[in-house]
């Protein structure tokens, strides 16, 4: 029995948003009369983190703390349109949704402040840890909490705002296809290490090393969740599913979990992952969106990575060892190319 | 196991920030470790209906009678629903966008076209109620071809699976059966190149698997109102399609969701939501509609199959000079979201590589399996796989390194992209330089200077591979002769490489967006939507 | 409507009531009976359980091992006596599966399932049924030819224990750790002088049910261990095997891969991991 | 017919009655309304329903309900420590091993009933530990670590 190991490396970009745009998403922020502050949204978190990454925007545009924001989703009759959870969108479209909204809400919060402190607005500056202050004079300050009460029962000032985001629709040309499909796009390099038997056609992944261009990371655990937990769906897609194992036939289609295949905690391999931010101008705070294309480049490093390995082309996913061993075979055994 | 290297596009950012970039704890996760997540079926009332669904054990076929009166009288039978209870059987999702013709009924009446098309709800007191009376169903079919193979749908004389297209085929602009991407002269490059190679690549469909199943709960509120526990992925998106299909007033929808068990592309076509509001309304009692793990693997959309075939041309110092594609995506039986994943993977053609002459054609195609839909990726996932093994094989046909090979043809910011924008804000250098630093795989210097600013960087200076101008004409200037062939060979090589002609007429160019739309370009017929209201597209 | 649950302090009783009741299936683990009653199978009328405490017997004397069919595998696993058999009930899924399945219901487990009941037969088990007229005993291979869930009731099953060190398990699944088995080998080989003698090879999801491959058996007899030894064994690895294809794998793939793990597993050879 | 059954719930005694043939998950959900429980599959696949039953794992959704009287159940509804979280979910938060969280009752009572007998366990018996619970989001890795950062940080708080 030969077991032979091989690399193999994919580079992607993928666009950020529905493609062609014209797909807004709605935010609305307003504080309680003492000075916290609720996003209303309709956008869903399936996990990938909108309530915590809306959070944080939120906050860091307003200038208070994160403490100081909850995230309400979705309920149709109190958050305004989102188009959805899908495409790479939320990060993005409701992100800078959010942040127009908290920005309406900020000067207004500012306003009341500045009648509170008799400056004006634009001599103030929020300090982050829940205070308003003069620039350059520190010592004259008011918080948050005081400005909202302020606001609310002297003033009959309502600290709120609205925001919506939305990438123009674009037309496509029939003809030859001239489009504006995204306005930002992320980018990875993806390098796997895997090891062939050349007796049965098992493939193990035993190492990946990637490097991902996200735009601005607003949160790096919860990029960190994305991009481990992409990277295994690829590796799942790459070598383990499909509901249709004998496509294009339809039959022998698995019922459950014991019958769809996808790597168990036993089969995870090491993954270094390196992190790159070039901010999209368009981004709120640059940030693009990790949650689909992490998956992606895992797929083709791997069918790379066995042709290194063993010298066969599996040009059909999944990559079974089924497939590698037909292959193995019709090739008339291993030819590994040069070890990478 | 993460790490940031901040130091790359620095002078981009501004990091003096207060709560961006904190790895700050998920609003979530105490809810999560503790159980208190609500999902959509954390909710509970008294005298809760159920809802089953009974499925085509066919993968097409005529229904020639439905005999459903021992069902009726089973016990604990609150409802039977019939494809004519629904107010309006005839539905695609992306109406909403006015996005190509209704073609797919609730429940279906006279033809089922694939196995596990829903015919008939049974609403009763249980699960188990109701799964006992659809055993006393009879249904009698007179069974139809089927077509399961993309290519084989677009033969002549290929069964016909969705009568609204009954070509097999999506309609785009009311014109064509599939996209187009033209840009350059792909031919002409062919001609040019040193080598030349076609491939096939096929991509099985995959099924989401989240850990909680499709779902929802229709709930009788007071005033005629509905409010709907849903584990929908798109909140409006799901009330809309659902106050369509029941011919109701989308205020009297109140949906509420947001915490969902996992989504993955596969809780976006609001597969339950119409028919528990329907089931509530006709029962006036709250109804669950949850699918079953068997159901959501088989008869919950996938991501569907995608054929794909790409042919190059390649110069021997390793510019790729031409790329054509031909994509079918399997869409099933309706068309779903499968007719905006073909635009998709039309826009990312041929991928983040300035090749100037590329041509692609993409359908989407019926055949008679289960609809498919999003997935992570969507569109793109599986031409990814495809144009990245392609892209190894071509480095292996010129003996090039494969990293290297990319990074020569990685497009810089300005280059112009085939779907004719110019490329901003790229970072494909960088990641492939970064990534093969940290796994030890060997660049050679002037691979590790180049970057994704205009022009790539001084190495690719004296306009030597250029691609800022573009279109670009079939043939780039030649790149520096110290190209690498560093291993043999591993397909036949042209004897000699064909002599270089003067580039063929370029495109005409046309201004960044927004471009003018072409004339008597519409997706299907204007209609209703809650989301954009009226409007051409 | 809904079902009823009938429970016998006495196993002779619930085999009475399961040759009497309609549609009546006997609840061990619940790992197949609740499914199909989760799933409203309407074959399914009745739930007949017992509570007898031989059920859950182990009887370990004078080198025969007693296992009571409603001992569970992780009740094997807790038994240090069985350690040869660990490998085995390791593997049947996760820890809460295996707090639940048990030796009895592993013999009616269909294909990818009953990796247990293969093990048994390369351990030549019999198996006591239980019946409302008392019990009788019968050879594990001819329960498993005629093998019909619901009618029969297994009380018991028994065998010799294999001597220190000759008996060997292999399990070909594709995730880890917990995976239905594309194939499953067991073997227990005696040796004299060096030579195998008594071979007893059973496979597991290579047919409707697990099976004996006496072919292999008969050719290992008297060999050696070694690559010379076994390929007479190899060569005729297949008599017998009927494998289907399934959502894990096909036909085709069982048959290319057995010979080889039943190399690698005759000769002891690393199995450290299969995709 | 429904039967009665009475068994102590996170240390509560409870008593409700079922329908013949009801699983543990539906009972504990449905009519005992412990919501922490959750159900994937219904077909013993995926351990999203895993409880504890006298201390061991189960699977719920194939555990007939009656078979429970006079059994104590735990589930992640009882997870707490008074008014602090179990090691676990304090762990589980720190490694951020959720993301959408519908996994993560099963997940803990998994890794609880490992913890519980072992309190010192190697990444292997994690590992295996887990092995039945599907999770679809986080790759398992940090799940991994989660569970043997709480035996560290249980153990030494028991020191």
């Amino acid at each position: 029995m030969a077991k032979h190991r091989g690399r193999g490396v994919a580079t992607i970009n993928y666009p950020i948003g529905m493609n062609l745009g014209g797909d807004p998403s709605q935010a609305l922020v307003h504080s309680n009369p003492t000075g916290k502050f609720t996003v209303a949204l309709s956008s869903i978190d399936l996990g990938q983190g909108m309530k915590s990454v809306t959070r944080q925007i939120c906050a860091e545009t307003l200038g208070v703390p994160v403490e100081d924001v909850y995230v309400d989703t979705a309920d149709s009759d109190t958050g305004p349109h989102c188009m959805g959870s899908f495409a790479s969108r939320g990060t993005h479209r409701v992100g800078n949704a959010v942040m127009v909204a908290a920005r309406e809400a900020r000067a207004v919060m500012m306003e009341a402040a500045a009648e509170e402190l008799e400056v004006d607005p634009g001599d103030l500056e929020t300090d982050g840890k829940g205070s308003i202050r003069v620039k350059g004079a520190p010592h004259r300050s008011i918080s948050v909490r005081d400005v909202a009460i302020a606001a609310q029962f002297r003033q009959g000032k309502t600290i709120s705002g609205r925001g919506i985001f939305l990438v123009p629709l674009s037309d496509v040309d029939p003809e030859t296809g001239e489009m504006s499909p995204a306005t930002c796009y992320a980018h990875a390099c993806l390098i796997a290490e895997v090891e062939v038997d050349d007796e049965t056609g098992d493939v193990a992944v035993l190492k990946m090393t990637s490097a991902y261009e996200i735009g601005r990371a607003l949160n790096p655990k919860l990029v960190e969740q994305q991009l481990v937990g992409g990277a295994w769906m690829g590796m799942s897609h790459a070598l383990y599913e499909t509901p249709e194992p004998y496509y294009p036939d339809t039959r022998e289609g698995p019922r459950d979990f014991n019958e769809y295949l996808m790597p168990g905690p036993g089969d995870v391999c090491p993954h270094d992952i390196i992190v790159l931010e070039r901010p999209a101008p368009d981004g709120p705070y640059g940030a693009k969106g990790p949650g689909e294309m992490c998956a992606n480049p895992v797929l083709p490093a791997v069918a790379n990575a066995i042709f290194n390995a063993v010298g066969v082309r599996i040009d059909e996913l999944p990559i079974t060892p089924e497939k590698v061993l037909r292959a193995l075979k019709a090739r008339g055994g291993v030819q590994p190319a040069r070890v990478r | 196991m993460l790490e940031f290297r901040k130091d790359i596009f620095a002078d981009e950012r501004d990091d003096n920030l207060h709560e961006i970039g904190q790895p700050t704890q998920r609003q979530d996760m105490l809810g999560h470790v503790t159980g208190t997540s609500p999902y959509y079926d954390d909710h509970r009332f008294s005298n809760l209906l159920h809802l089953k669904i009974l499925r085509s054990p066919h993968a097409h076929a005529r229904i020639r009678s439905i005999d459903d009166s021992a069902a009726a009288r089973a016990p604990g039978v609150k409802r039977i629903i019939r494809a004519a209870d629904v107010p309006v059987n005839l539905n695609t999702l992306l109406s909403l966008i006015q996005f190509g013709k209704d073609d797919e009924p609730s429940l279906a009446s006279d033809v089922v076209r694939y196995k596990g098309e829903p015919i008939l709800g049974i609403v009763a007191t249980s699960e188990r109620a109701a799964l006992e009376a659809m055993a006393l169903v009879r249904i009698s079919y007179d069974q139809l071809p089927a077509v399961f193979d993309v290519e084989e749908a677009l033969k002549p004389g290929a069964p016909s699976v969705n009568s609204t297209y009954p070509k097999n085929t999506f309609e785009y602009y009311n014109k064509y059966d599939h996209q187009k991407l033209r840009y350059g002269d792909v031919e002409a490059g062919f001609a040019q190149a040193d080598v030349v190679f076609e491939e096939r690549y096929q991509m099985s469909p995959i099924e989401h698997a989240p850990t909680e199943t499709n779902g929802s709960i229709a709930v009788p509120d007071t005033n005629g109102r509905f409010i709907v526990y849903t584990s929908t992925q798109a909140l409006f998106f799901s009330l809309d399609t659902s106050a369509k299909i029941n011919a109701v007033p989308s205020n009297q929808l109140h949906f509420i969701g947001g915490t969902v068990g996992g989504g993955f592309g596969g809780k976006v076509d609001t597969l339950t939501e119409p028919l528990s509001i329907l089931a509530a309304r006709l029962t006036g009692a709250p109804v669950r509609y949850r699918l079953s793990r068997h159901e959501e693997m088989q008869f919950g959309s996938p991501r569907g199959g995608e054929r794909i075939y790409i042919k190059d041309g390649i110069m021997r110092d390793g510019r790729i000079i031409a790329r054509k594609v031909r994509a079918y995506f399997d869409s099933g039986a309706y068309t779903r979201l499968s007719s905006y994943a073909v635009v998709k993977c039309a826009a990312h053609i041929p991928g983040p590589y300035t090749i100037p002459n590329v041509s692609a054609d993409v359908y989407c195609v019926f055949t008679n399996r289960t609809p498919a839909t999003a997935m992570r990726g969507f569109g793109v996932t599986a031409l990814d796989f495809a144009l990245e093994c392609q892209m190894d094989k071509g480095a292996v046909a010129i003996g090039m390194d494969p990293l290297e090979y990319r990074i020569l043809n990685a497009y810089r910011d300005g280059d112009m992209k085939a779907h004719r924008r110019e490329a901003k804000n790229c970072a494909l250098i960088e990641c492939a330089q970064v990534a093969a630093e940290k796994a030890n795989w060997p660049l050679r210097e002037e691979f590790r200077r180049m970057s994704s600013l205009k022009g790539g960087g001084a190495v690719r200076g004296g306009g030597t591979v250029d691609r800022t101008r573009a279109p670009a004409p079939a043939v780039p200037a030649r790149a520096p002769a110290s190209m690498p062939q560093r291993i043999s060979y591993e397909r036949p090589t042209p004897a000699a490489p064909p002599p270089y002609t003067a580039p063929p007429a370029p495109p005409p160019r046309s201004a960044p967006p927004p471009p003018a739309a072409p004339a008597g370009s519409t997706h299907g017929a204007p209609r209703f939507s809650s989301v954009f209201g009226t409007r051409r597209r | 409507m809904s079902i009823s649950v009938k429970t016998f302090p006495r196993l002779a009783d619930a085999a009475g009531a399961l040759s009497q009741e309609r549609g009546a299936r006997f609840l061990a683990g619940g790992t197949l009976v609740m499914r199909s009653v989760n799933e409203a199978d309407p074959s399914i009328e009745t739930i007949v359980r017992s509570t007898d405490p031989a059920l859950t017997h182990i009887g370990l004397s004078s080198g025969r091992v007693e296992l009571g069919a409603g001992v569970t595998m992780a009740a094997i696993l807790a038994e240090r006596e069985l350690s040869y058999l660990h490998p085995v009930a390791r593997i049947i899924g996760g820890p809460a599966v295996r707090e639940a399945a048990t030796v009895g219901g592993n013999l009616f487990a269909p294909p990818p399932y009953g990796d247990f009941a293969a093990a048994l037969l390369a351990l030549d088990a019999t198996v006591t049924l239980a019946g409302g007229f008392g019990q009788r005993e019968l050879p594990l291979d001819e329960l498993l030819n005629r093998r019909e869930r619901g009618q029969t009731l297994v009380a018991s099953v028994a065998f010799r224990r294999p001597a220190d060190g000759t008996f060997r398990f292999v399990k070909v699944t594709r995730v880890h750790p917990k995976g239905a088995a594309i194939l499953s080998i067991s073997a227990q080989l005696p040796l004299s002088n060096g030579r195998v003698s008594g071979a007893r090879i059973a496979y597991g999801a290579m047919g409707p049910a697990p099976l004996r491959a006496k072919a292999a058996e008969r050719a290992l007899e008297g060999r050696t261990l070694d690559a010379a030894g076994i390929a007479p064994a190899l060569a005729v690895a297949h008599d017998g095997t009927s494998p289907t294809d399934n959502a894990i794998g096909s036909a085709w793939w069982r048959r290319e891969i057995l010979p080889i793990h039943l190399r690698r597993l005759l000769l002891g050879e690393q199995n450290v991991r299969h995709s | 017919m429904k039967t009665p059954i009475q068994f102590r719930l996170n240390g509560e005694e409870v008593a409700t009655f079922v329908e013949g043939g009801t699983n543990l998950l539906d009972a504990l959900r449905e009519t005992v309304g412990d919501l922490s429980v959750k159900g994937g599959c219904w077909q013993g696949t995926c351990g999203t329903c895993t409880v504890l039953v006298d201390g061991s794992p189960r699977l719920s959704c194939l555990t007939l309900a009656e078979t429970c009287a006079g059994r104590s159940i735990e589930t992640t509804a009882g997870l707490r420590r008074g008014p602090d979280l179990h090691p676990l979910q304090t762990a589980f938060m720190e490694r951020f091993a959720a993301q959408c969280g519908y996994c993560t009752p099963g997940m803990l009572m998994a890794a609880k009933a490992l913890l519980d007998k072992n309190p010192n366990p190697t990444r292997e018996n994690v590992v295996d530990a887990i092995g039945g619970n599907i999770c679809r989001c986080t790759g398992y890795e940090p799940i991994i670590n989660a569970v043997l950062d709480a035996a560290r940080s249980d153990s030494r708080r028991r020191a």
